[in-house]
C-alpha cells in the first residue's frame, strides 16, 4: 500500500465530509466531487502499486496497473458526473424558488419540535 | 361441522357487508342466524362426553393451526355465546327504530364479533385463541366506535382497543414462555407446569395480566365503564356476556396447567379481589343505570377470575355456575336498561322512577334477574354464589382469608348496589313518560330472566351438563354437585347475613342524592396512552429535527464509529512511501488543492479551484498507469466546472457563515471521517488472502474481449453490466436535469 | 432462466426507452410501461416457480467466470422477494393511471420510464452477485428515485429531495470506500468469492468491513440513526412514487443486508444490531406517534418496521433470517398498500393531512376496509400477515434469549397500534370538516384506483393465507444463507 | 471571434470523438469519452449562442434502445447476457478494427452521454448563460 496515495485518499476525504456538512448547496457539490475523487483514488490504490497503462502488448502482464479497478472507478466516475448533474440541476431549480442555494430545514420536523418545545395548555384528548 | 359453522358466520358476514345497506335493519335477523345455528349446535354437544375437534395447519414452521376443540365447557360457553348472540340481534331489531342509519354495518360488525368470540372459546391452539383474542379486541373496538362522530366515543373506543389489544401483546408474549416450557401449543395437551423455571412463571404472570386486562380488572379496568358509550345491545353483549369473559376463559382452559405456579394464583387472587370491591363501589357510586351495572360487571368478572385463579374443584365449580348465571342475569338487566333508555330517553337513575307500573314485564324481568344477581333464591345466581362463598370457605391458609374477604365482601356489595339499583330505577318517584312498547325490546331480556328461573328449576340436568365442564377445567379432579338446597352448612348462614346486609346497605344508599364520582382511573388510562405520543414528540424533536447537515454529520461519526475494528487489524509493514516519487508530489498537491477549495470565499473561485483539484487527480491517474481514467477524469472535470460555473455563476456572494462550534464539530467529524477511510484501506490492505487476477484479465481481454485495452473490454465486455448501469444513471439524471427545468411541464403541485 | 434474468432486467429498460419515443401519446406510453413492468414481474414469478423447484440458477453474464466478470445469481432468497416487488411495481403503476388528472398524479412522461428504471435497478440489485453491480444496482435505484421524487420541482419536494440525495449521495461514496475495502483484502468483489474470503481474514478487518457495510446498508434501510433522510422526504413525493419507495427502496437496503452479512459471516456484530434494531422500531413508531400527517406517520413506521426485519438477521439464526425474510414479504405490499390508500385519502378528503379529514368510513367503506386490513397488519394483529411475520420474528428471538428486543418488539407493535387507532379515529370516524376540496379524480380513475388498491389488498392477504409455504420458503432460504457453501457451489460449480 | 473558433474547432473536435469512439477497444478512449467530446462541442455552441439542441429526450431513449439491446441480442441464438461477438473490419485511418458488439454498445453509450449533455444544457439553463443574466420566470411555481 502507498502511503502518498493514502495521504491523498485522507486528505480529499476529510475535506469533502467538511465541505458536505455545509449549508450551502454549492459547497455541497464541491464537497461531493472530493469525495468523489477520493474513492477513485482510495479504489486504484486498493487495486495495487501503479504500473504501465493497462493495454495488452504495450507491457507484460505483471507490469501493468491493475485494470478492474480502473474500470470500476470509471462506472463510478461516470455516476458521480451524473448525480453531480443532478445536483446542479437542484440547486439551480433551489435558486429558482428561493433565490439561494442554502439547504432549508423539513419544515414539518421544524413545526413538531417547536410545538414539543413551546409551553403547550392540555391536549385536546381527540386530536392525539 | 365446527368450520362449517364458522365458515357460515364468516360467509353470512360478508353478505351483510355487501347488502347491509340495502337490507337496513333486516340485516339484524338475517345476522342472528348462524348464531341461532351454532347455539343449536353447542346445545345438542352439551351431553356429549366426547369432545368435537376440528384442525387446520396455517404455519407449520411456528405450530400456528387453527386447531379447535370444542369440550364440555366449550359447548356451555357455545350456549352462551351464541344463545345470548341470537337474543341480542332480535333485541337490537327493536332498538334501532326503523331507518336507523348504519343498520347492517352494526349487524356486520355485531356477527363478526360474535364469530371472533365462538373461535376464541372453541380454540384449542393456543395460537387460535390469540387469534381470535386480538379479533374480538377489534371487533369490539368498532362496536364501541359506533356512533363515531361523538369525540367522547373515539377517545373510550381508542381506550378500549388500547387496553385489550396491548394485554394482546402481554399475551403474546406469555404463550410464548409457556408454550415453550410446556413444549406444546395444545391447551388440551398443556401439562401441569409447576415448579417450572422463571420462563414459565413469567409466562404465567404475563398471560394472567392479559387476561385482566380483556376482563377488566382492576387497575386496567377503566375501559369498560367507558365502553359503555356501544349502543345498549353492544354493553350487554360483549360487555356482559361475552367478551369480558375472554380472560375468564383464558384463566380458566389455562388454569389446569398453571394453577401449580405460586405467582399465577396469587396474581390473579390479587387482580380478582381487587376488582370484586373496586367494582362494587363503583357502582354503588355511579348514577348512570349502565355504569352501575358496567362497574357491577367489573366485580363480577373479579369474582370469576379469583374463583378459577384458585382452582380447587369447588371454586371451578362455583366459577362455571357463576359464569353461566352472570351470563343470564346480567343480559337481561342491560337488555331491559337499553329498553329503558330507549323509551324514556335516559338512563340517569335521578331521572328514572315509577317505572315498575309503566313496565310491567321489564319490571318483572329485572327483579328476577336482579335477585339472581344478588344471589337470592329460588334463582340460579342464589345456587352459583353458595357454591362460591361454600369454596371460599373451604380453603386453608391466607389465601382463605383474602379469598373469602372478597367473595363474602363482594357478595355484600353486590346485594347493596343490585337494591340500589332496583329501587332507584323501578321505584317509587316521578313516574318517567314512556315511549311506545317495542316487543323486540322486552321479548329477550324477559327469555334471560326467565332462564336464571328455569336453571335453579331444572337444576338437575344443568348440573350434569356443569359439573363435566368444571371437571374439564379442574385437570379431572372430581367437583361435586351444584345444590338447589346445601342443607344448613356455614354457607348458607353467611349468605343469609350477606342478603340482610347488603339490602340494608342499598336502602340507605339508594335514596340518597349524590355526584357520580369522578373517573380516574379512565383519565390515568387515557393520559399514559396520550403520554405514549407526547415521548413521541419528544424524541422525534431530538432525533428528527430536520437539518441536513446535522443528519450528514451523524451519517460520517456513525461510518467512523463502523471504521473502529480496522484499528485491530492495522499494520505499517506493507505501507511504502510511494511507488514513484511524483505521487508523493501530487498527493500533496492533491491535498492542497483541496484545502484551498475549502478556503476560497467565492463561488467562481470554488469552481476553479475544484477544476485544479481534478487534474491533480487526474495526473495521480496519470502516474499510476490509468490513462483511461485520467482522460474521462479531465473531461468529467471540465464539464463539471462549467456546469458549475452556469449553475451558480451568478450567485457571487460568498459563502455563509456557520457558527464557530459547528465548524469545529464538522472540522473533527471529517477529519476523523478522513482518518477511518485512511485506517480501513491500511488495514484491509495488510494482509490480503487473495490477489486479483491480473494476467487472466490481461489473457482474457484480448483472447475472448477482442480488444488490448483491458479497460475498455472490462468495461464493454468482461462488466458490461455495470456500464449498461452506469449509463443508464446518466439517461435518468437527463430526464431529471429536464424535467428541473421545466417543471410546469408536469402537472400538480402536491403536498403543502 | 437465463431468458427470465434477463427479462426482469432488461425488459423494463426497452419498455422505458419505448415509453420516452412515445412519451406525448398518452396511450401507447402507458401500455409500453405496463408491458415491460408486466414482461419483468411475470418472468419474476415463472422464475420463483423454477427456482423453488430446481434450486439456485446462475448466469454469467457474458460468459465470463465468477473470478472475472459478473454472475447474477437466481437463488431461492433473492427469487422470493423479486417477484413481490415486481409484482408491487406493477400495481401502483395501474394505480398511478387512474390517479392521472388529480393534482396528486406524478407526470406521467416522466414517471413511468423512471419507474421501469427502477424496476430495472431493482431486478439487478436482488439478483447480482457482485459487489460492484450492487453498487450500480443501488445507484440506479437511487438516481431514478432521486429524479421521481424532485420531478415536479416544487419547494418541499425539492428541499426533501436535496436531504434525500447527499444523504445518499453520502452513503453512495461510503459503499465505494467499502468496495475499496473489500478488493484490496480478498481480491474480487464476486459474493461467492468474497464469502470465501472475508470469513478467512483477520477478526479486525472482518468486523470492520461488516461494520462498514451496516453503515452503508443502513442508511439505504433507514435504521437508527441513520434514517432521518427517509420521513422527511417520503411524504413529499406523490403517493404513488411514496408507495414504491416505502414498499421497496429500504427494504433492498435490508435485502442487501441479509445477503451480505450472513455470506460473510458477520456474526460477531449481532449484539450490537440487536440493540441497534430495538431502537430502530422504538424510535420509528415513537416518530409515527408525533406526527399529523398520514403520510408522514407511514414513512415513519417504515422506520419502525424495518427494525423488526433487522432484529431477525440481527440473529443470526436460520429461524431468524427466514423470519426476517417473511417480514420482507409480508411489509413490501403492506406499507405500498397504506400508502395507495393515503392516495385515496388524499383524493376523498383533499389531502394527507389528519386535521383536514373525518368521517371517511361513512362515505367510502371500502377505502375504511382497505385501510383496515393493511393497518391491522401493520400492526401485527391476527390474522393478517403481520402478525405471523412478528410472531416468527420474536419466536426467533425468544429463542436465542433476547429479552431487551422482544420487549421492544411488543412495545412497538403496540404504539403502532395506537398510530393506526390514531388515522382510524381521524380520518375514517369523527365529524367531516370542511375546507376547499380540490378536484377529485374522475369516476373511471377512481374505479382503476380502487381495483389497484383492492388487489394490493388481496396481495397482502394471499400473503397470510400462504404464510405457511412462504414461511418454509424463507427457511430454506435462509438455511442457504446460513451456509454460505451452497451459494459458493451454485456460483463455481 | 470565439464564435468563430468555436465554429472552425467543431468540426476537428468532432473527429476527435469519433477518433475516441473507434479506438477506444484497443487504446485510451471509449464511448463516454466520445460522447463527453462531442458533448462539449455542442456545449461551446450553444454557450456561444448558435442554437441550443433539443433532442436531449430522444438521444437518451434511442441510446437505452441500443445499450439495452446489445445486452439481450445475444439471447436470440442462445447466448448469456452480453455475450461478446467480435468481428474484424477494415476501417479507414484507423486500419484494422476488431469490432464486436462492443462497438454499439460504445455509440449507445456516446449517445446518451451527448443526451445528457444536452439535457443538462437546458436544464442548467446553457442558453440564459449565453444571453445574460438569468430571467426568473421560467415557469416554476413558488409557493
Amino acid at each position: 500500500m502507498n502511503a502518498a496515495l493514502l495521504l491523498a485518499v485522507g486528505g480529499l476525504t476529510a475535506v469533502g465530509l467538511y465541505l458536505l456538512t455545509g449549508r450551502s448547496l454549492s459547497r455541497i457539490i464541491l464537497g461531493y466531487s472530493l469525495l468523489g475523487h477520493a474513492t477513485v483514488v482510495a479504489l486504484i490504490t486498493a487495486g495495487g502499486p501503479a504500473g504501465w497503462p493497462p493495454i495488452a502488448g504495450q507491457a507484460a502482464p505483471e507490469d501493468m496497473s491493475n485494470p478492474l479497478p480502473q474500470a470500476l472507478t470509471l462506472t463510478a466516475i461516470v455516476i458521480s458526473f451524473g448525480l453531480t448533474l443532478f445536483l446542479l440541476a437542484l440547486a439551480r431549480r433551489q435558486r429558482t424558488l428561493s433565490g439561494d442555494d442554502l439547504v432549508e430545514d423539513d419544515l414539518e420536523d421544524r413545526r413538531i419540535a417547536a410545538a414539543e418545545n413551546a409551553p403547550t395548555g392540555p391536549e385536546d384528548p381527540v386530536a392525539t | 361441522m365446527i368450520f362449517s359453522l364458522l365458515v357460515l358466520h364468516v360467509a353470512v358476514c360478508a353478505v351483510l357487508a355487501r347488502a347491509g345497506r340495502r337490507l337496513g335493519r333486516g340485516s339484524l335477523l338475517v345476522g342472528a342466524v348462524p348464531p341461532a345455528c351454532s347455539a343449536l349446535w353447542g346445545a345438542a354437544r352439551l351431553g356429549d362426553s366426547q369432545p368435537a375437534t376440528a384442525d387446520l395447519t396455517w404455519v407449520g414452521g411456528l405450530d400456528l393451526a387453527m386447531t379447535f376443540r370444542v369440550d364440555a365447557f366449550a359447548a356451555v360457553m357455545t350456549l352462551i355465546v351464541s344463545g345470548i348472540g341470537v337474543l341480542v340481534l332480535v333485541y337490537a331489531f327493536g332498538y334501532f327504530g326503523p331507518g336507523t342509519a348504519h343498520t347492517g354495518r352494526f349487524a356486520t360488525t355485531l356477527l363478526a364479533f360474535s364469530t371472533a368470540m365462538l373461535g376464541l372459546v372453541w380454540a384449542d391452539s393456543v395460537w387460535t385463541l390469540f387469534v381470535f383474542w386480538e379479533l374480538t379486541s377489534v371487533t369490539s373496538f368498532l362496536l364501541v366506535g359506533h356512533k363515531s362522530t361523538d369525540a367522547a366515543v373515539l377517545v373510550a373506543a381508542r381506550r378500549a382497543l388500547m387496553v385489550t389489544a396491548g394485554g394482546g401483546l402481554v399475551l403474546l408474549a406469555g404463550l410464548l414462555l409457556v408454550t415453550g416450557a410446556a413444549g406444546t401449543t395444545l391447551i388440551s395437551e398443556l401439562a401441569p407446569v409447576d415448579g417450572a423455571g422463571a420462563g414459565a412463571t413469567a409466562g404465567a404472570v404475563l398471560v394472567m395480566i392479559a387476561a385482566a386486562t380483556k376482563s377488566a380488572q382492576v387497575p386496567f379496568h377503566a375501559w369498560l365503564p367507558g365502553a359503555m358509550v356501544a349502543p345498549t345491545p353492544v354493553s350487554a353483549y360483549l360487555h356482559a356476556a361475552t367478551m369480558v369473559k375472554a380472560g375468564v376463559v383464558l384463566v380458566a382452559v389455562a388454569g389446569p396447567a398453571l394453577s401449580g405456579i405460586v405467582a399465577w394464583r396469587g396474581c390473579g387472587i390479587a387482580f380478582g379481589v381487587a376488582s370484586v370491591v373496586w367494582g362494587a363501589l363503583g357502582a354503588l357510586r355511579h348514577r348512570d343505570a349502565k355504569l352501575i351495572l358496567a362497574w357491577g360487571t367489573v366485580s363480577q368478572l373479579g369474582m370469576l377470575i379469583t374463583l378459577f385463579s384458585v382452582g380447587t374443584p369447588a371454586a371451578v365449580l362455583a366459577a362455571v355456575a357463576l359464569l353461566v348465571a352472570h351470563a343470564l342475569f346480567k343480559g337481561a338487566l342491560f337488555l331491559i336498561v337499553g329498553e329503558i333508555d330507549v323509551r324514556a330517553g335516559t338512563r340517569h337513575i335521578d331521572e328514572l322512577g315509577g317505572l315498575a307500573r309503566s313496565m310491567p314485564v321489564a319490571f318483572a324481568a329485572a327483579v328476577l334477574a336482579g335477585l339472581s344477581m344478588a344471589g337470592a333464591p329460588p334463582l340460579f345466581g342464589f345456587v352459583a354464589k353458595e357454591t362460591a362463598i361454600g369454596a371460599a370457605l373451604g380453603l386453608e391458609g391466607p389465601e382463605a382469608w383474602i379469598v373469602g374477604f372478597g367473595v363474602i365482601g363482594g357478595s355484600v356489595l353486590t346485594v347493596a348496589y343490585t337494591v340500589r339499583f332496583l329501587v332507584a330505577v323501578f321505584g317509587p318517584g316521578p313516574e318517567t313518560p314512556l315511549s311506545a312498547r317495542r316487543p323486540a325490546l322486552s321479548a329477550p331480556p324477559a327469555v334471560l330472566a326467565a332462564a336464571g328461573v328455569a336453571a335453579f328449576a331444572v337444576l338437575g340436568p344443568l348440573d350434569s351438563v356443569l359439573a363435566p365442564a368444571a371437571v374439564r377445567l379442574s385437570g379431572g379432579a372430581a367437583v361435586g354437585h351444584l345444590h338447589r338446597w346445601p342443607g344448613l352448612e356455614p354457607a348458607l348462614a353467611v349468605s343469609a347475613a350477606v342478603l340482610v346486609v347488603g339490602a340494608i346497605v342499598g336502602l340507605a344508599m339508594g335514596g340518597r342524592p349524590g355526584q357520580a364520582p369522578a373517573d380516574r382511573a379512565a383519565r390515568w388510562t387515557d393520559a399514559s396512552i396520550d403520554g405514549a405520543v407526547a415521548v413521541g414528540r419528544a424524541t422525534v424533536a431530538r432525533v428528527q429535527h430536520g437539518s441536513l447537515p446535522v443528519y450528514l454529520v451523524t451519517m460520517a461519526a456513525v461510518a467512523t464509529l463502523a471504521a473502529t475494528p480496522f484499528l485491530a487489524g492495522i499494520s505499517l509493514d506493507h505501507i511504502v512511501a510511494w511507488d514513484r516519487p511524483l505521487q508523493g508530489v501530487l498527493a500533496v498537491t492533491v491535498v492542497g488543492a483541496a484545502v484551498a477549495l475549502c478556503w476560497v470565499g467565492t463561488r467562481l473561485g470554488a469552481g476553479l479551484a475544484l477544476g485544479a483539484t481534478g487534474i491533480a487527480v487526474a495526473s495521480v491517474f496519470v502516474v499510476h498507469g490509468a490513462a483511461d481514467l485520467a482522460l474521462t477524469q479531465l473531461l468529467v472535470e471540465a464539464a463539471i466546472v462549467v456546469g458549475f460555473v452556469l449553475a451558480f455563476g451568478h450567485l457571487s456572494r460568498s459563502f455563509p457563515m456557520t457558527g464557530l462550534r459547528w465548524r469545529a464539530v464538522r472540522m473533527a467529524v471529517a477529519g476523523l471521517g478522513g482518518a477511518a477511510v485512511v485506517v480501513g484501506l491500511g488495514a484491509a490492505s495488510g494482509n490480503p488472502v487473495a490477489a486479483p487476477p491480473l494476467a487472466e484479465l490481461a489473457a482474457a481481454s484480448v483472447d475472448e474481449g477482442g480488444g488490448s485495452n483491458v479497460v475498455n473490454v472490462i468495461l464493454t465486455d468482461i462488466r458490461g453490466l455495470d456500464t449498461l448501469g452506469e449509463v443508464l444513471v446518466l439517461a435518468t439524471v437527463a430526464l431529471g436535469v429536464q424535467a428541473l427545468a421545466r417543471p410546469s411541464a408536469s402537472r400538480g403541485s402536491p403536498t403543502p | 432462466m437465463t431468458v427470465l434474468i434477463s427479462v426482469a432486467i432488461v425488459a423494463p429498460l426497452l419498455a422505458a426507452a419505448c415509453s420516452l419515443a412515445v412519451r406525448s401519446h398518452p396511450p401507447g406510453r402507458d401500455i409500453a410501461v405496463l408491458a415491460g413492468l408486466g414482461s419483468a414481474a411475470l418472468a419474476s414469478h415463472i422464475m420463483l416457480v423454477t427456482v423453488a423447484r430446481d434450486g439456485t440458477h446462475t448466469v454469467a453474464v457474458g460468459g465470463w467466470a465468477p473470478e472475472l466478470g459478473i454472475v447474477l445469481v437466481a437463488d431461492l432468497f433473492a427469487a422470493l422477494i423479486l417477484p413481490v416487488a415486481l409484482t408491487i411495481i406493477f400495481v401502483v403503476e395501474v394505480f398511478a393511471i387512474g390517479q392521472r388528472r388529480t393534482v396528486w398524479a406524478a407526470n406521467p412522461q416522466l414517471s413511468g420510464p423512471l419507474l421501469c428504471v427502477l424496476t430495472s435497478g431493482v431486478s439487478l440489485a436482488f439478483l447480482t452477485g457482485d459487489l460492484f453491480t450492487l453498487f450500480v444496482a443501488f445507484e440506479l435505484i437511487l438516481v431514478s428515485s432521486y429524479v421521481l421524487l424532485t420531478h415536479q420541482g416544487n419547494r418541499s419536494q425539492v428541499r426533501a429531495g436535496m436531504t434525500y440525495v447527499v444523504m445518499n449521495l453520502l452513503a453512495s461514496t461510503l459503499f465505494l470506500f467499502g468496495v475499496a475495502f473489500v478488493y484490496t483484502a480478498t481480491g474480487t468483489v464476486n459474493m461467492a468469492l468474497l464469502a470465501e474470503r472475508i470469513p478467512q481474514l483477520e477478526t479486525g478487518v472482518r468486523l470492520g468491513i461488516g461494520a462498514w457495510f451496516l453503515v452503508v446498508f443502513g442508511t439505504k434501510a433507514a435504521i437508527f440513526p441513520l434514517f432521518s433522510w427517509l420521513p422527511d422526504s417520503y411524504p413529499t413525493a406523490p403517493t404513488t412514487i411514496t408507495a414504491v419507495f416505502a414498499g421497496l427502496l429500504t427494504k433492498v437496503g435490508i435485502y442487501s443486508m441479509i445477503r451480505f452479512h450472513n455470506l460473510m459471516g458477520m456474526e460477531d456484530l449481532g449484539p450490537i444490531m440487536l440493540l441497534v434494531a430495538a431502537l430502530t422500531m422504538v424510535l420509528g413508531v415513537l416518530g409515527a406517534l408525533a406526527q399529523s400527517d398520514v403520510k408522514r406517520i407511514l414513512s415513519f413506521h417504515v422506520i419502525s418496521q424495518i427494525g423488526y426485519m433487522f432484529m431477525g438477521l440481527s440473529l443470526f439464526t436460520v429461524a431468524g433470517t427466514a423470519a426476517a425474510i417473511l417480514f420482507l414479504i409480508h411489509h413490501m405490499p403492506v406499507k405500498a398498500v397504506l400508502f395507495l390508500v393515503g392516495g385515496l385519502i388524499e383524493n376523498h378528503e383533499g389531502s394527507s393531512s389528519l386535521d383536514r379529514s373525518g368521517g371517511l368510513a361513512g362515505r367510502e367503506p371500502l377505502v375504511a376496509v382497505m385501510f383496515a386490513i393493511p393497518a391491522l397488519s401493520l400492526a401485527g394483529i391476527p390474522p393478517f400477515s403481520g402478525f405471523v411475520a412478528k410472531l416468527a420474528v420474536i419466536s426467533a428471538a425468544v429463542d436465542q434469549g433476547g429479552t431487551v428486543v422482544v420487549v421492544a418488539a411488543l412495545l412497538a407493535g403496540g404504539l403502532t397500534l395506537l398510530s393506526m387507532t390514531k388515522i382510524w379515529n381521524e380520518v375514517f370516524w369523527g365529524g367531516r370538516t370542511d375546507g376547499p376540496r380540490p378536484r377529485p379524480a374522475p369516476r373511471r380513475g377512481r374505479r382503476i384506483m380502487h381495483t389497484a388498491t383492492a388487489l394490493a389488498v388481496a396481495g397482502t392477504l394471499m400473503v397470510s393465507l400462504f404464510a405457511g409455504t412462504l414461511l418454509d420458503l424463507s427457511t430454506e432460504a435462509a438455511e442457504d444463507l446460513r451456509r454460505p457453501a451452497s451459494y459458493i457451489a451454485a456460483v463455481r460449480p | 471571434m470565439i464564435r468563430l473558433g468555436i465554429r472552425a474547432a467543431s468540426p476537428f473536435a468532432a473527429v476527435v470523438g469519433c477518433y475516441l469512439l473507434f479506438a477506444g477497444h484497443n487504446n485510451p478512449g471509449g464511448g463516454f469519452a466520445a460522447g463527453l467530446v462531442f458533448g462539449a462541442v455542442l456545449a461551446l455552441r450553444t454557450v456561444a449562442g448558435f442554437h441550443q439542441p433539443t433532442y436531449g429526450v430522444a438521444l437518451v431513449a434511442a441510446g437505452v434502445l441500443v445499450v439495452a439491446g446489445v445486452a439481450v441480442m445475444p439471447l436470440l441464438w442462445g447466448g448469456p447476457l452480453f455475450d461478446q461477438q467480435v468481428l474484424s473490419v477494415e476501417a479507414p485511418l484507423l486500419g484494422k478494427v476488431k469490432a464486436g458488439s462492443a462497438l454499439p454498445f460504445d455509440i449507445g453509450v456516446a449517445a446518451i452521454v451527448v443526451g445528457t449533455v444536452i439535457a443538462a444544457l437546458d436544464g442548467l439553463g446553457a442558453s440564459e448563460f449565453a444571453a445574460g443574466p438569468p430571467a426568473r420566470s421560467d415557469g416554476g411555481e413558488r409557493e
